[in-house]
C-alpha cells in the first residue's frame, strides 16, 4: 500500500503518533519494519525536561489517559540520535513544541538542519501548564507559529491540531494560510481526571491528563470531517484507530494518511501490519481504492477536492 | 478482575525486614504471574515504580525493596495496614523450559525476581540448580534460608562466602565441569547489576550456554506504549525485562546506554538507577 | 439517602440526566419511585421542534452518540403536563433553552409560573445549530443569560454546562456571579461522528452528535474538579456515571448530587435504586458520609469549602 | 456479533410484495429473537423507523411494511441487492405460556408480529388457535398461503370473509363457545389499530381473558433511554412494545394519547401514525 505524501514515497499510509514508542532510531526503525509508513518522533522541546511523576500513563480498558508532560533532553541535546538517524533507510517525521513563537522557530531551524522528512508542530499538547495548548486553540496564534516556522523549514510542515478548539475547522484553515503542508488530527482529547476513590486523589500525578484511544474515535473522526471540509491540504487522522475498519472510517471522513498510537497498546507493535492487511482486505473486497473512499463521507463535496489529496 | 488498568488499592498486609535497606511487603491479593514478571507499584502522592514480585502463592505475593531513592525509601518504610495500588502483572518473564543443569546467578536484590523462579524449579524437581547469589555483605544476603538449593555465596567484603563477584564462581564451575567431564550448564538465568548480567552473558556465550537476563529502564505505562523504557529496539517492559541470548547478541544498549526521565541516552553509569545491588 | 439541596429535601442524591425519558409526569415519576431523587424533564423551548430524523440516537457499547435535536412541544404548548404535574409528591428540575437571552428569560418565567422545584438552564446544549451552544463556552454570555434568567424566577436556578469550554472554571464562576444557584455538569461531550463505512456516510441523520456514557466520565470528573475549585455552589456532577463507585468518584471531585442518564441503557431504569444501594454500601463500608467524601480530592482546599455544600 | 449498537449493514435479499403498498424484505442475517420483538431499520440519507420481524428462520429474517409515509413508501421501493442497516432486536417480544385455548387477532398489517408467534404455536402444537385477521379488502390479506391453522377473514369491502371488524367475530366466538359449554380463549394476542387493540382488550376484560397487545409510538433510541416513545409510565420500546392486561388497566394513554416527534401529547386520532390497518 505504497503511498505518495507531499512528495515522499511512503512504504504505507500508516503514521506512528507522536509519543508512542518513538524514543530512539532503534525503536523507529523497528516501527517502520512492522508496516508504519511513517514513524513520528516524540515531541522534542526547547530545554531538558523530565516531564510529570507517574502515575503517568494508564489504560481505562477502551483507551488511556496519560499525563506524561513532554519529557525532551532539549533540541541541542539530540545529537547520537540525529546521528544515528542520518544512515536511515526510512522516513521520519519530527515532532517539535515550545512555549513561544521563538522557541518553536529556534527548535524547528535547528531540528530541520538534521534531516527529518517532516517537522510536525506540536500546537496541542494539553499536559504541560506552559507549553503548547495555547495556539492550538486559537486560529491567530495557529497562524502565528505556523508561520513563523515555515520561514524557517525547507522540508514539509505539519500542524498537529487538538480536539479543543471550539471550531477545529478555523484552526486547520489558519495553519494553511500560514503555509502548514498537511493537518495532524487529533492530539488526546478531554482532558480527563480519573480519581482513585480509595486513594482519594487523581491517579495521574498531574492530575488531568488527555485521552486517547478507542473511547475518542469519535470525536477524531468528527475533527477530521471538519477540517476536511475547511482546508485542501491532506490530513493525516489519527485519535482511536485501532483496525482497518477504523482506518477506512477516518479516511472517508477525509484523513489521507492514518495514525496509530494507543493501539499498539492492544495489539502489540505489529498492530501496524495487521491494520494494513485488514485495510487492504477491505478494500480488495470492495474493489476499491484509498484514494476512491477519501473523503467518501462528504458525498456533497467536488470530487476534485477529494482527489486533490 | 482486570489489575492492569488502573491501579488496583490493597493493603500491605505483613511486612518483612531483611536488613538497614531491604524489606518485602506482602499482599494478600490473588494476582496472575510468571516468575520474572513485574508490577507497578504506586504510593498515593508519591510516585509509582516497576518492582518484581519475588514471592508468589495463590493468594499472596510479595515485593522486595531496596531503599535507595526517594520512592524506595518510602516504600520500605511502609507499614502493615498502608495502602499502595498495583498494576500488573507486565513483562514476559522467564521461559522456563525442561533444562537438567540450570545456573541462577543473583546479584544483591537481583534475587528478588530469580527467587520466584527458583520456588518453582525446586517444586518441579526436574533439574540440578547451581545457586551463585553475590551481595554486599553478609547482612544483604536476602532471604537466607527461603530455599532448599545451596546457595554459593560471594560478597564485596567477604563478610561470607567467596570474597569477590558471582562471575568467578561462574566461571570457575564451568571450567571445573568441563575439566571432570561433567555435564555442563544447560541454561543461566541471571538478574543484578548490568555490568554483572553483561559478564554472566559474555561468559555463557563463549561456552554456548544459553542465557536470560532481566533487564531494568526507566518506566511509565508499563506496557509498551510510551517508550520511556526502549532499549534499542527492544521495549523492556513488554517484550522484556527478560531477554534471552539471541536478543542480547544485537542489544547495543546492553551495559552501555539507557535513557534518562527526558528520554536522553545516557551511559549506564549515569543512568545510576539500574537494579539495586 | 436523603439529602438537602438548595433547600429542597431529596429521597436521594440522584438526578435524573435532563433529555433522558423525563418525556412526561408518568415516567418523571417511575423515575423518582426508583430511587431518583431529582427527576430533570426534557429541556423545554422557545418553539415547537421536531429534533433531527433518525437515527439520532446510538449505543457505541461504552457511551452513546446521540443527536436528538431539543425536540420540544414549545413551552406554551405544556399545560396538559403541567396541570398532572401540580398534584405531584415529587419535586421536579425543569430544563429550558432558548436561542437568545430574551428566550431563555421568557420561557423561564413562563415555566416558573408552573411551580418546577428547579429551573435548569442547559446552556450547552450541542445538537443545534441555533441553540445554546454559544453561551456556555463563553463566559460573559453565561453570566448574560444566568443573570437575566435570575430576575424572573423565584425557584433556585441551575446552570448546566458543556466539556466544550475552554475554561468551565471560569464559565461556572460566571454563572455564580449572575446568580446560578448550582452548577450541573456536564452535558454531551464531543461532539463526535460515527461514520458506518459501508453506507459511507454518517450514522447519525445530523451527522455529528453528542457522546455520553462511560466513555465520557474522566471528562467529567476533570470539569466537576475544575468547578469545584472555582465556585462555592454546590455541584450536579454526572457524565457517565453508572455505578456507586463512580458516584463516588464523581462527589470525591466535588459534585453533591449525582446524575444519571446513559446508565439506563446499561442498567434500566432500577439504576438508581442499584447505585443508591452500591453508594451506601460503600459509604458504611468506609464508615464515612457524603458529607465527608465530598470533594475529598482536593485535600489541600479548606474544609470550609468541602462543607459549604 | 454485537447487533444492537450502530446499525449492522446489510442486504436485501429478496423482496415479495403482497398488495400495492404492503412488502416484504428478506435478509439473510442470523438474529437473536423472539416474536414480538423489533429491529430499527435505516435507509441511509433517508431515516431509521421499527419494525417489527415478521418472519423468522436461523438464517434468513423479515420485516413486512405498509407504504404509508416518506419512510415506509421508500422502504417498500427497495429492491434486492439494496444495502439497509438494522438495529436491534428491541423489545421484550410476546410472553409465550403454554395454554391450550389462543386468540389470535390481527388488524392490517398488524398482522406482521403476530405471523412468526402463530408459526411458533404451530410448531409446537400444544394450542389450538382461533385466528381473526382483518384488513381493509382482500387484496390486503397477508400471508395468504402461509398458515396452516385457518383464518376468520374480515375485510371492510367484504371483498373477502366476513364484511365488518375482527372485534365482531372474537365477540362472536366467545359467545359460541360459552354458550356450547366448549372450553373458552386462556389467551388472546392481538395487534393492529390501538382502537382495535382497544376493543379487544376491553372484549377480553368482560370475558376475563389474558391479552396481550403490540402497541406503537414514535422512536428514536429504540433501547429505553430517549423517552419519544414512553405511554403513560411505560416505554414501549423497552417495557413493551407487548404489553399485557395487568399493565393496560393502568395504562391512561393506551388508546388515549401519544407523543409526537416534538414530545407533545396528543390524542391518538392526531397522532395518525399508528399501526398500518
Ligand atoms: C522491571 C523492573 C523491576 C524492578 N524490580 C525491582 C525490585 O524487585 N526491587 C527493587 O528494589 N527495585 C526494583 N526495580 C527498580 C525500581 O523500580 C526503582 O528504580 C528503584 O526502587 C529506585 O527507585 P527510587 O525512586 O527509590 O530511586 P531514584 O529516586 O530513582 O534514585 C535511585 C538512583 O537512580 C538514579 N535515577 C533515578 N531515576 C533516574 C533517571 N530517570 N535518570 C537517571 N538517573 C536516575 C538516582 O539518581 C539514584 O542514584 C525494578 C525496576 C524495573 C524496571
Ligand atoms: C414497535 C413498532 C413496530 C412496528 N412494526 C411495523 C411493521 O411491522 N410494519 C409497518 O409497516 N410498520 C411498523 N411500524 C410503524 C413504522 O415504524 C412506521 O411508523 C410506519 O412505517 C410509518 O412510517 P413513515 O415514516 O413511512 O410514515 P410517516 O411519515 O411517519 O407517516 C405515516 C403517518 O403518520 C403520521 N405521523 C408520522 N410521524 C408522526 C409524528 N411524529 N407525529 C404525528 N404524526 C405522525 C403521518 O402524518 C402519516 O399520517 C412499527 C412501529 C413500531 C413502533
Ligand atoms: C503516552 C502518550 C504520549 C503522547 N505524547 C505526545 C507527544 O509528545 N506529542 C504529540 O504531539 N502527541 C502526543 N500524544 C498524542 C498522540 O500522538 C495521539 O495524537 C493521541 O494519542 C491520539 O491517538 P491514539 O488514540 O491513536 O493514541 C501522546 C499520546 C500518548 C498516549
Ligand atoms: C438521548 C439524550 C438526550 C439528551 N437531551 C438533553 C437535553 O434535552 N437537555 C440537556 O440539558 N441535556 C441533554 N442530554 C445530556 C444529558 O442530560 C447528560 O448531560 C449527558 O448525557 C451526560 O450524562 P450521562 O453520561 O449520564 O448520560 C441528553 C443526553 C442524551 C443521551
Ligand atoms: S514503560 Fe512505557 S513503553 Fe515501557
Ligand atoms: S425510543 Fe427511546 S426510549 Fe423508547
Amino acid at each position: 500500500m505504497q503511498t505518495d505524501f507531499l512528495g515522499t514515497s511512503l512504504s504505507t499510509p500508516l503514521v506512528l503518533a507522536s509519543g508512542v514508542l518513538g524514543n530512539n532510531k532503534a525503536i523507529l526503525e523497528r516501527v517502520h519494519d512492522n508496516g508504519c509508513g511513517l514513524p513520528t518522533m516524540k515531541s522534542i522541546g526547547p530545554a531538558p525536561r523530565d516531564g510529570h511523576n507517574n502515575p503517568t500513563v494508564i489504560d481505562l480498558g477502551d483507551g488511556m489517559i496519560n499525563a506524561v508532560g513532554l519529557p525532551t533532553p532539549g533540541y541541542q541535546n539530540m545529537e547520537a540520535e540525529w546521528a544515528e538517524l542520518e544512515g536511515r533507510n526510512f522516513p521520519v517525521n519530527a515532532s517539535i513544541y515550545g512555549g513561544s513563537v521563538d522557541e518553536f522557530v529556534r527548535v524547528a531551524e535547528f531540528v530541520c538542519a538534521k534531516g527529518p522528512d517532516f517537522i510536525e508542530l506540536n500546537i496541542s499538547c494539553p499536559n504541560s501548564d506552559q507549553h503548547g495548548m495555547i495556539f492550538g486553540v486559537n486560529a491567530e496564534s495557529s497562524y502565528a507559529v505556523v508561520s513563523a516556522v515555515k520561514k524557517v523549514i525547507d522540508v514539509p510542515l505539519i500542524a498537529k491540531l487538538t480536539p479543543a478548539a471550539p471550531d477545529i475547522g478555523a484552526i486547520a484553515r489558519a495553519c494553511e494560510e500560514g503555509g502548514a503542508n498537511a493537518i495532524c488530527a487529533i492530539n488526546t482529547a478531554g482532558p480527563g481526571m480519573v480519581i482513585d476513590i480509595e486513594a482519594r486523589m487523581p491517579v495521574l500525578a498531574f492530575k488531568k491528563g488527555g485521552l486517547s484511544g478507542p473511547m475518542i474515535k469519535p470525536i477524531a473522526v468528527r475533527c477530521v470531517y471538519d477540517i476536511y471540509r475547511s482546508v485542501s491540504i491532506p490530513i493525516i487522522g489519527l485519535g482511536g484507530i485501532t483496525t482497518g475498519a477504523d482506518a477506512v472510517e477516518i479516511i472517508m471522513a477525509g484523513a489521507s494518511l492514518v495514525g496509530v498510537g494507543t493501539a499498539v497498546r492492544y495489539r502489540g507493535i505489529t498492530v501496524f501490519n495487521q491494520i494494513n492487511k485488514e485495510l487492504s482486505t477491505w478494500l480488495a473486497n470492495h474493489n476499491t481504492t484509498l484514494d476512491e473512499i477519501r473523503g467518501a463521507a462528504h458525498p456533497d463535496l467536488e470530487t476534485a477536492h477529494r482527489r486533490g489529496k | 478482575m482486570i489489575t492492569d488498568q488502573k491501579p488496583v488499592m490493597v493493603k500491605v498486609a505483613a511486612k518483612q525486614v531483611h536488613s538497614p535497606t531491604f524489606a518485602s511487603l506482602y499482599i494478600d491479593f490473588s494476582i496472575d504471574f510468571k516468575p520474572g514478571q513485574f508490577i507497578m507499584v504506586w504510593i498515593p502522592g508519591v510516585d509509582e515504580k516497576p518492582y518484581t514480585i519475588s514471592h508468589h502463592t495463590p493468594d499472596r505475593f510479595a515485593v522486595t525493596i531496596e531503599a535507595k531513592g526517594r520512592f524506595s525509601k518510602k516504600a520500605v518504610a511502609l507499614e502493615q495496614g498502608d495502602t499502595i495500588g498495583i498494576r500488573g502483572p507486565f513483562g514476559n518473564g522467564f521461559t522456563i523450559t525442561p533444562k537438567t543443569q540450570i545456573g541462577i546467578v543473583a546479584g544483591g536484590c537481583g534475587m528478588a525476581p530469580l527467587a520466584p523462579l527458583v520456588d518453582r524449579l525446586e517444586a518441579e524437581k526436574n533439574s540440578e540448580i547451581l545457586f551463585i547469589h553475590g551481595a554486599r555483605s553478609r547482612q544483604f544476603i536476602l532471604y537466607p534460608d527461603r530455599f532448599s538449593t545451596l546457595r554459593q555465596i560471594c560478597t564485596d567484603d567477604g563478610s561470607q562466602g567467596h570474597k569477590g563477584f558471582v562471575t568467578d564462581i561462574l566461571e570457575q564451575e564451568i571450567r571445573t565441569r568441563k575439566e571432570a567431564g561433567m555435564p555442563g550448564l544447560d541454561l543461566v538465568y541471571t538478574c543484578g547489576p548490568e555490568i554483572m548480567m553483561h559478564r554472566v552473558f559474555h561468559i555463557c556465550e563463549e561456552n554456548q550456554i544459553p542465557c536470560q537476563v532481566s533487564l531494568e529502564r526507566y518506566m511509565r505505562c508499563g506496557f509498551g506504549v510510551c517508550g520511556a523504557c526502549v532499549c534499542g529496539k527492544q521495549v523492556v517492559c513488554k517484550d522484556g525485562p527478560v531477554f534471552g541470548s539471541q536478543t542480547l547478541r544485537t542489544m547495543e544498549d546492553f551495559n552501555t546506554t539507557a535513557l534518562l526521565k527526558s528520554g536522553q541516552p545516557v551511559a549506564l553509569d549515569q543512568y545510576a538507577s539500574w537494579r539495586c545491588q
